[in-house]
């Protein structure tokens, strides 16, 4: 079908992005995915959702490597770790496929951006809205998944917001409970009993919540949970008050912003700034960081950010199409 | 000397009864209380009631899910898929509950699945003839595959569960949790079961030596078939009261279980090469495993030495029972 | 202490708990003898033999060769003086050709980097051959007992040693390869080899040995000439008692009807067999090794495929398709191979005298009762008079001898209606093999179907009232009274017409 | 007859020096063929030399850890520290090199650590006479604990490695990844001495017949000594490797590989009892394992749908390499 007048914008027929991640199973990246999807759309570029269902950088690394093999127009990548992605980003670069990171970085590749909640930002509001929560004074723990970069700052963050703003908090106790709710229920037991008056519990991401919450729930209920990341069951806990709260990294966001990204630099003809691109032969769209923001989630906007009902709303097939 | 002279009395039916497990238990209990009685002076929370109740909480549905093992590692099997079939059953039973089934009827949906999943791999086993170690680990891979599709990801929250179900999992009888009850009973009834029936002594016979097994009439084929739907089964009895604790259903849960089960029952007296294991042995591993844990916890040892610190206590414990059972033989 | 003797061994003790399998025994052996030792099962032989070939360390007791007191530590340190055993149970790697098993010892010496296969086998083989043609490429696990009992042999035969010891080597042998073996035994003597040979055949030991040592309860009882005792005398030391008729008489009356009636057995060892198990007789299969007797009873009972053939039980068309069904009809076979399809060795003596049918040690609801099984196990132990040292106490630590008596007492648990046994007195002692000869005689006199494999042929004779020979998969002929000599036997397993004129 | 013209003459030399292998591998290599011409036709981009490259890659590593863990089950033993080994040789090297050592010398103090390891291993093993099982789980913790430790909890970025040195793990001979090279040479050379070397051997009789091996004058508990830290060393190894290419050091890289390894090793033939196994047959394991993952990717197969086919996929492998060989035998 022909279209009238041709906008620089649109993509050529064929033009395909790729979205890359580790367990690939999980809700996390549907959000992404979904406004990802929805920009590409909107120029007329196709998307696929590519990864790794297990929790592996080499086999990441693998997805990857084969999505190269494709030749796609742009990867939208979540590094699993930051530098094994350094040389196979480059390599992708060197084959003139920029690639965008989002939600965890490889800084020293030449990837031309990276779209990301801040993670510091996030251990701070989080430490904030736990402080006031509990009044400013008390003991709280923390449950970590070390070796996730972004986990391991909000965590750092967290701590780090604590002992700077709220003196009268005391960190008492931490755990590895590596995203297994099991573990962090355990934990959170266990917590409980060598820290009678503890009075909250933090970690960076979802699935320990569950566990800590329950915990918390049979411990007597006067541990404050709070998370990173949201999925359907933190936000029941949340909204029937089992939780004190959770932050969303916006997602949609995140995926839009990062297509966005891609498509301007595979499309570098589009700009032509006053610097010294043409000599460096770096992409001229190269932007270090793009903070997507962040929304922090309680009991009152709790249903604004189920993903089953987001879907039906949208009637799209999520990462299926 | 012939029998008839024999020091018979050293053949008491009791001395028999036991001799399986006996010593092993012994080394174990010893161990167990040799941390207890350290960790009580380290820290004056660990021998409260609260603290004694967090640490069983923490090992009683994966000790169900040992019982299983344990009775499939005496036959000579082992099933790598453990943790993706509890998995299996909390997810199934999970979306059964809100595609609107009553919850009971959903739960023996979920333990169904696991069974299902059992029967598969003891099809594998005994009709095909593939080994034990491969097969439960292409169903590790199917089963985690399954949840993934049924829950689209997502983790189910199933808040609308009834009291009366959520007790199972959360509910207490005289301040003890309801899942420790369950666990006991489920032990005690297995330990016996183990000792004592005919049906749990042809697993024994076809675990020593299955070619003899044979050759005693003993269908090994459906001995074999038969452990691994049990060992799958009661994965699947776990999956449900973790649903009905957690009140979710979480499609990556139980990731890596299996290490830790088979450890339990390996600590417990169970060989890899079959023919030896017992309940109680198993049970006392299990505990040991979680104990350790919880101990670090409680001492709040930093993050970066508790794995550490936990091997080696592991290690030191396993030796140490070892060399008590030397001494005793 | 005599200045000839190789080895000498004094105030020898070793026990094991309870158990005092050897106490304060002595032993002399010389250079380029053949010295026999004989005693009951349990009697401490293999304790000896394991402990001179540095596999079992002795609590105390000092052993001197060529004088010198020596610690025979490691299996390596004996091998190293020139000390090689046969063991009395098959010890051999099954996932490893006849020729790697055969040299193992040589590859465990061996300095250089590469094995050099094409040498290994031939000298395997030249071993190997000595007793029995059986290639030495295949795997010894693919391989039945009896071969596997030749490869054990030949991998001593390999090890040019001073001292060979063989324990009970030819408990599943034939003539045949009995006698090849005997005739590499006369050789290595005159070679000045010293050998120590035990077995619970006395005819061996009286055609082959030079001086005989016996042994009772762990004990030395004496060592003397052979040509100054008899087989009674022999007897009577090791027992303690006279052991009168070694046979119980045989049945006077023909037998009644047919028990038994296999017509047109096939499979892929064995074709178109046909025999009758009457009441009252004992059926007996002669063959050489490797004929196919085991196969052929098997499929009978459902442990071996066959392609075709019916059964008639009692006049009743069966087919058994697993042993289990087999068992239910009270159709029950003893193995060959006792320790792999016979015992379970982990497991107590009363659970494994039990495992055929423990519907009789338990109540009804299926809950085992441990005085009941406990109480068969003595019971069925007195009557083949095993010797242990406590019901509970794992098979492993049986003497062999002692284990086979398990195994017969387990197939006595379940009062049969037809038994089959496969080399039923494989290293039992004589005075049990007179007693389980009798407890055999009875049970077919109480009705029971009994049919005996044995390369033993002067047990065959003396046992059965009609005996089967088997030749390549193929009853050969029958023989039955006056023809039951051992000549016409071997002439028909081996292929040749019955009577020597025809040939 | 004579004992000489019986059925089981059927076996010529040749075939007798493979027997342990080839029979296997012969299978496995028509399974992974077949599935390659599927999926050629499936995907224009599966033949394409970026993507068998990409698979190649995604293997080699792993592989050579594989080669190892193959001569330990051969043995009779099994290692469950492989994974945390590998990571642990990735960090104590790479913290060396952050400390100023020469990645040479950091590399080979990695590898040391990981030997150290296989060390104590095989004395536990040994010595004391605990279970391999036992054994390489604890040491699975602590390895796992000393890099947490080393690197308190956060990878270690080594950017700064010299390009020689990351060739190892990033370059490249004539299009050719270097780790491939690698892997194809330690591969080879390990096929070679398992089939033909005599201390081999002796690791071959010991995991048939410990007890027939010892009777021959084999020093059985050297050689699983030898055997546990050669399996370790290899990780080290992998461990040096995957640093060079990864330019970094994660302590919580091989999280759960034991099971990966342990399965290629198991498919190509291994058995957990000991006594076969092969390497050929270890690498086309590993290789089947990865070509299945990537092909479901190529063909861009639901997220959903993926770990169940890739579940179903090995097991049909795995059936229709077992109905191969017992039509061959
Ligand atoms: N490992 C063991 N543990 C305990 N007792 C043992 C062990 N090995 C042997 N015995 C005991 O030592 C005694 C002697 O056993 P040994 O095997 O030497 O007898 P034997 O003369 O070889 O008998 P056989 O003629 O049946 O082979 C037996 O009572 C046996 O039960
Ligand atoms: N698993 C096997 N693999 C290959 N050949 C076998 C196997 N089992 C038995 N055979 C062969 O089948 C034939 C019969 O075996 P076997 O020796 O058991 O017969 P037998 O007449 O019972 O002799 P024995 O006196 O040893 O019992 C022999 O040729 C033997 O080599
Ligand atoms: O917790 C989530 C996921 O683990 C993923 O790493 C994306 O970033 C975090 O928000
Ligand atoms: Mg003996
Ligand atoms: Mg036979």
């Amino acid at each position: 079908q022909d279209t009238p007048q041709e906008s620089a914008f649109r993509c050529k027929p064929g033009e395909t992005y790729v979205m890359n991640v580790m367990v690939t199973g999980v809700e996390y990246w549907f959000p992404v995915y979904e406004m990802f999807k929805q920009a590409a759309h909107e120029m007329g570029c196709k998307t696929v959702y590519t990864g790794t269902p297990e929790y592996d950088v080499t086999k990441q690394l693998a997805s990857f490597q084969q999505v190269l093999a494709t030749h796609p127009a742009g990867i939208l990548l979540h590094p699993m770790n930051p530098d094994p992605f350094i040389e196979p980003i480059n390599q992708a670069a060197d084959a003139g496929i920029p690639v965008v990171t989002f939600a965890a970085d490889s800084p020293n590749s030449k990837r031309v951006a990276y779209v990301t909640s801040d993670n510091f930002r996030e251990g701070h509001i989080a430490a904030d809205t736990v402080a006031t929560a509990v009044g400013e004074e008390g003991e709280y723990a923390v449950l970590e998944n070390p070796g996730q970069d972004n986990h391991d700052r909000r965590v750092s963050a967290f701590i780090e917001e604590m002992t700077q703003k709220h003196p009268k908090m005391k960190l008492v106790a931490r755990a590895a409970t590596n995203q297994d709710p099991t573990k962090a229920y355990t934990a959170v037991q266990s917590m409980a009993q060598a820290h009678p008056n503890l009075k909250a519990v933090f970690m960076p991401e979802a699935s320990s919540a569950i566990g800590a919450a329950q915990a918390a729930l049979e411990t007597g209920g006067q541990i404050k949970v709070f998370c990173v990341d949201v999925n359907a069951k933190v936000l029941d806990l949340v909204k029937q008050g089992q939780m004190l709260g959770a932050i969303d990294p916006n997602q949609g966001v995140q995926g839009y912003m990062g297509f966005m990204m891609l498509f301007l630099a595979a499309h570098p003809q589009l700009i032509d700034p006053m610097n010294d691109y043409k000599r460096t032969g770096v992409n001229p769209f190269t932007l270090p960081i793009i903070d997507n923001g962040l929304a922090i989630v309680t009991k009152d906007n709790a249903d604004d950010f189920r993903w089953d009902a987001y879907l039906k709303r949208r009637g799209t097939k999520g990462i299926e199409e | 000397m012939a029998v008839g002279d024999m020091p018979i009395t050293s053949t008491e039916p009791k001395a028999r009864r036991m001799n399986l497990h006996s010593m092993r238990e012994g080394g174990l209990i010893v161990i167990i209380l040799a941390i207890c009685i350290a960790m009580s002076f380290a820290s004056p929370y660990f021998m409260t009631w609260g603290n004694v109740k967090a640490m069983m909480l923490s090992f009683a549905v994966d000790g169900i899910v040992v019982v299983g093992m344990t009775i499939l590692l005496i036959v000579g099997g082992i099933d790598l898929s453990v943790g993706s079939v509890v998995c299996l059953s909390m997810t199934v039973s999970g979306s059964l509950f809100l595609a609107g089934a009553a919850p009971w009827l959903a739960s023996i949906g979920g333990i169904a699945a696991a069974a299902l999943v059992g029967v598969c791999m003891g099809l594998c086993v005994t009709m095909v003839g593939l080994s034990y170690f491969i097969t439960s680990l292409a169903f590790m891979v199917i089963a985690r595959g399954l949840s993934m599709l049924i829950t689209q990801g997502t983790p189910l929250s199933l808040f609308t569960l009834p009291p009366t179900f959520k007790f199972i999992g959360q509910g207490t009888i005289e301040g003890v949790p309801f899942v420790i009850v369950i666990f006991v009973v489920i032990a005690l009834i297995f330990d016996v079961l183990l000792r004592r029936a005919t049906v749990f002594r042809r697993f024994l016979y076809t675990g020593s030596n299955e070619q003899a097994a044979r050759y005693s009439g003993i269908n090994v084929k459906r001995v074999k078939f038969g452990a691994t739907v049990l060992c799958s089964g009661l994965a699947g009895l776990a999956g449900v009261i973790y649903m009905a604790r957690f009140g979710s259903a979480t499609p990556t849960f139980g990731v890596g279980m299996e290490l830790n089960v088979i450890a339990a029952a390996v600590i417990g007296g169970a060989s890899l090469n079959g023919g030896s294991g017992s309940i109680l042995g198993a049970v006392l591993g299990v505990a040991l495993l979680s104990i350790v844990s919880s101990s670090l916890l409680l001492l709040d040892v930093s993050v970066y030495w508790q794995d550490m610190i936990r091997g080696c206590i592991l290690l030191a414990a396993v030796a140490a029972d070892h060399f008590m059972q030397k001494r005793k033989a | 202490m005599p200045q000839d003797s190789l080895l000498s061994i004094r105030s020898l003790s070793k026990a094991y708990g309870p158990v005092r399998a050897l106490s304060d025994v002595q032993f002399d052996l010389r250079a380029g003898e053949i010295h026999a030792l004989a005693g009951e099962n349990g009697a401490g032989k293999s304790t000896l033999m394991k402990i001179i070939s540095g596999i079992v360390t002795p609590d105390e007791g000092e052993i001197r060769i060529d004088g010198e007191l020596v610690v025979l530590d490691s299996a390596a340190k004996a091998l190293s003086l020139g000390i090689g055993l046969v063991h009395q149970e098959i010890v051999l790697c099954p996932d490893v050709t006849v020729a790697e098993n055969i040299l193992m010892a040589a590859t465990a010496r061996r300095r250089t980097l590469f094995m050099n296969y094409r040498a290994l086998e031939a000298r395997a083989r030249q071993a190997m051959n000595r007793l029995a043609p059986i290639p030495v490429d295949t795997l010894v696990g693919s391989l039945p007992i009896s071969h596997q009992q030749l490869v054990e042999i030949a991998k001593a035969l390999t090890l040019d040693c001073r001292i060979l010891i063989l324990d009970e080597p030819t408990a599943a042998l034939t003539e045949r390869e009995t006698d090849s073996l005997f005739a590499i035994l006369r050789e290595l003597r005159a070679e000045g080899v010293a050998i120590i040979y035990i077995s619970h055949r006395m005819a061996e030991i009286f055609a082959l040995c030079d001086r005989i040592t016996v042994f009772r309860d762990g004990r030395y009882i004496g060592t003397e000439d052979i040509a100054s005792t008899t087989p009674e005398q022999v007897v009577t030391r090791m027992v303690g008692r006279q052991i009168e008729n070694l046979y119980p008489p045989k049945s006077a009356a023909p037998p009644g009807a047919p028990l038994l009636e296999v017509r047109g057995l096939a499979g892929d060892r064995f074709r178109s067999v046909d025999f009758d198990v009457g009441i009252g007789e004992i059926v007996g299969f002669a063959g050489l090794i490797g004929a196919g007797r085991s196969e052929i009873v098997k499929a009978v009972c459902g442990l071996y495929p066959r392609s075709a053939g019916t059964l008639t039980l009692r006049g009743k068309p069966v087919a058994f398709h697993g042993y289990a069904d087999a068992v239910a009809e009270g159709v029950v076979y003893l193995s060959e191979n006792r320790k792999t399809e016979g015992v379970f060795l982990d497991l107590s003596i009363a659970a494994n005298i039990s495992a055929l049918d423990l519907g009789r040690v338990s109540s009804r609801l299926g809950a085992l009762d441990f005085r009941k099984e406990t109480n068969q196990a003595r019971l069925l132990g007195r009557r083949v008079n095993l010797k242990a040292g406590s019901l509970s106490d794992p098979v492993s630590t049986l003497s062999g001898g002692n284990q086979q008596k398990v195994a017969i007492a387990k197939m006595l648990s379940v009062d049969p209606a037809l038994v089959f046994l496969d080399e039923p007195t494989r290293g039992v002692d004589v005075g049990a093999k007179s007693e389980i000869h009798r407890i055999l005689r009875d049970l077919c006199n109480a009705g029971v179907g009994v049919v005996v494999i044995s390369s033993e042929l002067p047990e065959l004779i003396g046992l059965c009232d009609r005996i089967l020979v088997v030749h390549e998969g193929g009853i050969a002929g029958t023989v039955e009274g006056e023809d039951m000599t051992e000549e016409t036997i071997i002439r028909l397993a081996s292929g040749l017409s019955p009577n020597a004129r025809a040939a």
